[in-house]
């Protein structure tokens, strides 16, 4: 089991209730992490139109996950 | 020499922009993005700006150093704000100093161009009705 | 709503960008020209503006109407200054609000270019050697 | 013969040695009147480069002058 630190932002904040949380899980990457958040919370966007960062760094969906890493889904943006 | 801030308060851009008045600069370009009074026929009292800051500020100190790299510039600036901004409010600020316009110009374009399709950030509009929206337009690839 | 303007000494260019504050704006693109230190590797110490006026007037008031009917903008205004300005100062500010930024960057471009090409201003550039020299660049074709 | 108002800039200001003088004179149209102020003045640039305005309007350099016009000739200009 892995600890891993969440945060959320925009439609997945008011999907998930909280703008972060810490979760226990056994996906061993971020698409996998994704998946069970999605069955938890009901996530309706998918990974398709989203990029994740892991320590607040973009990475790849696969890339594995470690003990404590904190992780950003990032629903599509619309700054400026 | 260029760098991306993102602010909580509105900022005195006349100050950003006297730091880029450097001695090879012959022309300047800036872009401000407003809250507009309507979005797609909407009412709008105002808009909420979100960041995931820590990745935010990395993105866009990233696309200021590509932008330097790619135009012939002096240097550039960007402000974003955070929060709740009232309709009228500047939500996004860019200078850019080059010796000549077309790099000026070329710059100041890549770099909103950029932060609309990269930087953590969201808006959700605030309409005269009482609902609320996340605004879901840039792809973000 | 949109207007050429040209000014003897500096001009608030702040008051004249809260003109351009509409509430269809969204977007806003500005260019301004310098005095630079140094052109064509001469060191400048300041540059004398001269202009036909009332050709100039003229001829920049129809260039923002021309941008207008071109560009899907709100409303724009040119300043040039006329008269002796030192290294720094702002010889020239274009100001553009539009809904979208895209018709703001044209449109900031295409007057820009226009004043260079058409407007009779002529620039003679006073060098710290003593020298001055006018300023021969553009095609007015 | 038509008298003429005419106004000089930049580097034909430097050559007539004045910004305005009122000219008597017998040419017919702006390109007359620049031959003939280039013999007077020694004005080395050519029309090819510079346009012509009457009474502070662009015209054709075949536009016929008629008594009390203003006339200025534009050098490459050099504003922004």
């Amino acid at each position: 089991m892995r600890r891993i630190e969440l945060e959320y932002f925009a439609q997945l904040h008011d999907a998930a209730g909280c703008a972060a949380e810490r979760r226990e899980t056994e996906a061993d990457t971020a698409a996998a992490l994704y998946d069970e958040l999605c069955a938890i919370h009901g996530f309706s966007l998918s990974p398709a139109c989203m990029r994740v960062a892991v320590n607040a760094a973009f990475c790849p969906w696969d890339q594995p996950l470690r003990d404590g890493d904190h992780v950003v889904f990032i629903p599509p943006v619309s700054g400026g | 020499m260029s760098r991306f801030l993102m602010a909580d308060a509105p900022v005195a851009i006349g100050v950003l922009q006297r730091e880029l008045l450097l001695p090879q600069a012959g022309g300047f370009c800036s872009f401000e993005g407003w809250v507009r009074q309507t979005n797609d026929g909407r009412a709008v009292s105002g808009i909420d700006y979100k960041a995931f800051r820590p990745l935010a500020l990395t993105e866009g100190q990233a696309i200021l150093e590509e932008a330097t790299a790619r135009f012939a510039i002096c240097a550039a600036t960007a402000m974003h704000r955070i929060g709740y901004l009232a309709v009228g409010e500047t939500a996004v600020w860019i200078g850019v100093a080059a010796p000549h316009r077309d790099a000026a110009f070329g710059a100041c374009r890549f770099i909103i161009d950029e932060i609309k399709r990269r930087v953590p950030i969201w808006k959700q509009e605030h309409y005269e009705a009482g609902e609320t929206g996340w605004v879901a337009c840039h792809d973000v690839r």
